[in-house]
């Protein structure tokens, strides 16, 4: 099998990540709950605990706050920690040192010390879990000056990402979603990077710029093939990096379609659809035709119950019928 | 000792680990055939802890529970009803199917709900027995938490504010030996738990949380304690769970996955704490086997007239999926 | 001095809401580091400890993840709560009960539970005080479902706000910069409110509509009274209350004006004002008759040196400059 | 014992303690004239311990500090001028303006980095230990902070974790009996913190912190525990602020705000460690009076050329505000 062609599952391509860059760089360590466990974080610390032993690969006491700020810590002294949470929920506990301490800490030394950490935050939700275990919050990460966010919707960014995030010097946030981690798709067997801060243009089409990221990019395509059915052409960009988002690649495709539909796997206010409405308004407002749009979850806490799970999510169907309504809209 | 307990005492404690021990038992085949999807954390094993200690407890006495609570829900009174259409996620549930398992609830008989998130009730409870300290009730908070949760610093602030305020707080940690599928050897220097209160300033036991005898022993000396204005308590009960962390059992796909070693979960299992019980009534005579039979039987037909009840009532309505956001 | 005409200073307002509240209803409690400080919260908390006592008016421990759970367990429990942060940065070690917990305890328990509590954040910054000493999270609250989020601008409004947080009967995070404590303006005496999710229109005008909360809305009304002075009209939405903002107030003034400038204190990228900007879009497209704008703090951490902060923070000779800007552009 | 200290301990010893009260002294009038306007917390009346703690340190043990380090800036060996300039918020400060007084640099010399979110560094000197440990560095790591820091869950978290994976940890807690306005009989059930180490799995003692001596044996013994691999010390320094909680005083115009009692402020300075060391020094002949002068001329010599050029030095200009965010 010849690496054009090897194809890898989306959890695994971040697996392959983590082993190349671990064994490439001695200062690259995993540390979390679940790295050393059958079932927390799927399979994507496989096989690293054997490779590179309990010192680079630790699985931690649930002590989110410490362990969080213990990879700060260990970044500002040399190394190249990722703190991986199995949910992103978790993380509530560790905003101190993610933003009091690693967002600042180079600007406030001057630039003396850089943070080369990465925060991996994995949204896991569905299946009746209800709000405590279904939360995104890439969009509180978004807002923090000092913090890259980035969030693959494919196998091959998963990887690519995963790789950049931790060659980085400075902290990023990687954010993965469950959902997508038995997509597989071809993911190049050799060590390479995807840049941080490039969307991905994943379809082109004239109608209707559709901006999305994560798994909103996957629901996003496949809605994209049904609508070209009837041929309304969706340019899909799949924006890959969330902060510093490619306001170049957005806002060209909008100057091509003159309408915009954004999708966020979280919720509403304040939250990623309306900071890229806003931009795009502010610096391409000719280019628009029609008044742009967003789907996000409504601003409600996740339920449990599996019909209110499928009021909850927007699926394949709410973009389509979003989409068809905006290209209807006079230009 | 245990001569001295009352047949009335005696059916109690048993009456509710029975009740515990078959609902949590009655979900494992729902559970296994996704009738049930909501994560279900099944509390057999432990049922002495939440029996031995809900005796003690009236309704003005308000708690808080964790991800493994149908059993602190029950002890505390709630409905069986309203719990088993929770973890079915039905309108009927206590949660009225929006929290599921991991979020029981039931006001008026002072279970202030439960949630998963390791270690974010304890503070609740502390605030409810400021509450009841502000208020000058005569009545006690109850936090309930694993071994895994004393990883979290803010079990540790907690004690500290409740000791300098004596507050009456009982904080009831359930050492079942395991965070998820970490032992606790690898979560903390040593494997008991109970020296850390008394530098915070908290009164401290070590429990046998498989004996209902001693549980319900140290939930009233507790209760006793914080009444009496003394503060807080720190209560270590050593246990066992018998089924998965989440789910019947830790075992993916036939494979086994459950990282605790076979001999143990045997010995823990030869300790199966209404086992346990049931010898020891018998041996001495303190109840006879009909009488437990006929606790056991009454017991099984509640629980499975629960699920029925559950089964046959609705979903939530998808068009209300925003409503209790706020009061108002 | 008639109760029409008594003045207060803006943290008096806030001193006299908790005064009024505390004696009015035993549930009120007041819980949190400074409050028996003579320096600590300014004098927002005077009197209180010396009135009320030491156990409904709490001076804390440096705990702030338990003493505001604490917060959260006890307005469960029935009480009405008061929690206190000296600054916002020292919040973020309380995420977990602030937003796993109090916000969604009561959608978790299908309306079951109630949680009245209220957290007070302060602002504090200039001063050279730096990165963790200056920080502004009120979009970071907004974006999570089952927080409402308050932020006066006028002694008038700080009072009321304060109340009528303190009688909601959920979560609200109340806001106020120490940048406004010295403020006098007309404060009745008699215990009010304030509608939280209303705005006031602080200034008529036709040219432009400028959207701002807090202390933006000071400089604002600065920036208005000057632009005046060269016949440019601003109409100033003051929002007074940041989630749920009132949508109708300002769509209906972006109707009248047809142009939109939104202000606010805190960081640009998935902020307050990009929301704002956004649903102004989404909703009324064809009333905008040029691309609306933003002034925010840039993505940057808060700087030490007096330059830097100088430079950092918008005063009213930006919003002049942007504001003239805005209205030259062709309709 | 004393007796078998070098002189050149001695003036180490001695100098560093000069250095650091003479530096903060100096600030007291930019402070008041509002020259210096960023927030400083003044470390007069504790510098025994940095100093203390000090010469048992090298460049490659790394240290993380609080909102009141300058003191331990300087004895890690941090440069007076960057620092000087810092507190001024020039361009040629050690973190160029950005960060002022609470936000010192030294990386060359192991001083990692302090900040004043109360307990935020104390996680961040764990990373370090962990990042000796995994190095095979023979190194430790300090983390300074106060007792108010001890209210913070987050010091029990990595006290756990330290002991768990035996990290070369060193964990000083200057317990001045105040955070901010409040005792720490305000704080806690008692007023001394050692106790809270050893159940956590971490070797502590309780040191006299205005005793050079006594820290410096203190420090001597924690960085050999460390480094033969024994695992995390906690050190509980009781000492007294001399200065206010920021600023040279807690009195707010004029008014006595400050909420310490007058006799207890007293009797510390009774025991100020640069005059009991003094004191002995002369006393037991260890060094000389002419000596001892000799440090502080030149150390004052060296505060006022500090000052010199931060004075003479540029602000930041605004149009760089954006710099530094990020490296790349
Ligand atoms: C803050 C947080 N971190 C991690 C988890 C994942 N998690 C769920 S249960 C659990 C283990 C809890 O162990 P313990 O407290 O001993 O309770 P037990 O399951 O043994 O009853 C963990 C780590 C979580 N729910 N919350
Ligand atoms: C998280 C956080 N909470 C509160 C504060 C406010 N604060 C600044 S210094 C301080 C007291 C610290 O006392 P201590 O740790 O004993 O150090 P000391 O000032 O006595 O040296 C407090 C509470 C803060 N900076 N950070
Ligand atoms: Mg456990
Ligand atoms: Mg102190």
């Amino acid at each position: 099998m010849s690496s054009q062609t090897r194809t890898l599952s989306f959890s695994l391509a971040i697996n392959e990540a983590i082993h190349q860059t671990m064994a490439q760089d001695p200062s690259v360590v995993l540390i979390g709950q679940g790295v050393k466990s059958p079932w927390y974080v799927g399979n994507t610390a496989a096989g690293l605990l054997e490779r590179f032993g309990a010192e680079r690969v630790v699985d931690t006491p649930v002590s989110e706050n410490a362990m969080t700020g213990l990879t700060v810590g260990a970044a500002i002294a040399g190394m190249r920690p990722i703190a991986v949470h199995p949910r992103m929920d978790f993380m509530l506990y560790a905003f101190d040192p993610i933003i009091n301490e690693a967002a600042n800490w180079r600007y406030m030394s001057g630039g003396a010390m850089s943070v080369p950490v990465v925060f991996w935050g994995i949204i896991n939700r569905g299946g009746e879990q209800a709000a405590q275990h279904s939360q995104a919050f890439h969009s509180l990460f978004a807002h923090i000056p000092g913090l890259k966010v980035v969030a693959p919707a494919t196998p091959y960014d998963a990887k690519g990402l995963m790789v950049a995030a931790i060659q980085d010097n400075d902290p990023v946030v990687f954010i993965d979603e469950r959902w997508l981690y038995s997509q597989v798709d071809i993911v190049p067997e050799s060590l390479y990077s995807v840049p941080i801060g490039k969307a991905a243009v994943r379809r082109e089409g004239g109608d209707l710029t559709v901006v999305a990221s994560s798994y909103m990019s996957l629901l996003a395509y496949q809605a994209a093939e049904k609508l070209a059915e009837n041929n309304i052409q969706i340019e899909l960009v799949d924006l890959r990096t969330i902060k510093p988002w490619d306001k170049e690649t957005v806002f060209s495709s909008v100057r091509k379609t003159g309408r915009l539909l954004v999708l966020d796997g979280s919720w509403n206010t304040c939250g990623l659809a309306g900071e890229i409405i806003s931009s795009v308004t502010e610096n391409e407002f000719t280019a628009l035709r029609s008044a742009p749009a967003r789907i996000t979850l409504p601003d409600c806490p996740a339920p449990a119950a599996r019909t209110l799970e499928k009021a909850y999510y927007p699926d394949t169907d709410t973009i389509i019928t979003v989409a068809r309504d905006l290209v209807k809209k006079p230009k | 000792m245990t001569l001295s307990y009352s047949p009335d005492l005696l059916r109690k404690l048993f009456s509710m680990m029975c009740l515990i021990r078959f609902v949590e038992e009655s979900f494992v085949e729902p559970i296994n055939n996704r009738e049930v999807l909501c994560p279900c954390h099944l509390y057999s094993g432990q049922e002495a802890i939440a029996a031995g200690l809900g005796v003690s407890l009236r309704s003005e006495d308000l708690a808080f529970g964790t991800h493994r609570s149908h059993g602190h829900y029950l002890a505390k009174g709630g409905n069986i009803d309203a719990m088993v259409a929770e973890i079915y996620c039905r309108e009927t549930g206590c949660s009225k199917g929006r929290g599921g398992s991991m979020h029981l609830v039931a006001p008026r008989e002072g279970f202030l709900g439960a949630a998963p998130i390791v270690g974010g009730t304890i503070s609740l409870a502390l605030g409810a027995a400021y509450a009841i300290s502000v208020r000058r009730q005569k009545a006690v908070a109850l936090s309930f938490f694993g071994d895994g949760a004393t990883g979290e610093g803010v079990l540790f602030e907690t004690m500290n504010f409740a000791a300098l305020k004596k507050l009456p707080l009982i904080l009831c940690c359930e050492n079942n030996l395991y965070s998820t599928h970490m032992a606790i050897r690898e979560m903390r220097h040593k494997p008991d738990i109970h020296d850390i209160a008394p530098p915070q300033g908290v009164a401290s036991r070590q429990v046998d949380g498989n004996d209902v005898f001693a549980c319900y022993e140290a939930g009233k000396w507790a209760v006793e304690h914080c009444k009496a204005g003394y503060g807080p308590v720190f209560l270590e009960f050593m246990t066992y769970r018998q089924r998965g962390h989440v789910g019947p059992d830790d075992n993916i796909q036939g494979t086994r996955t459950d990282i605790r070693p076979a001999e143990e979960i045997e010995s823990w299992r030869k300790r199966d704490p209404l086992a346990v019980f049931e010898a020891h009534v018998l041996q001495n005579n303190l109840l006879s086997s009909a009488e437990i039979q006929q606790i056991k039987t009454e017991t099984q037909k509640r629980v499975v007239e629960a699920h029925h009840k559950a089964r046959s009532a609705p979903f939530p309505d998808g068009k209300e999926v925003s409503n209790f956001v706020f009061t108002n």
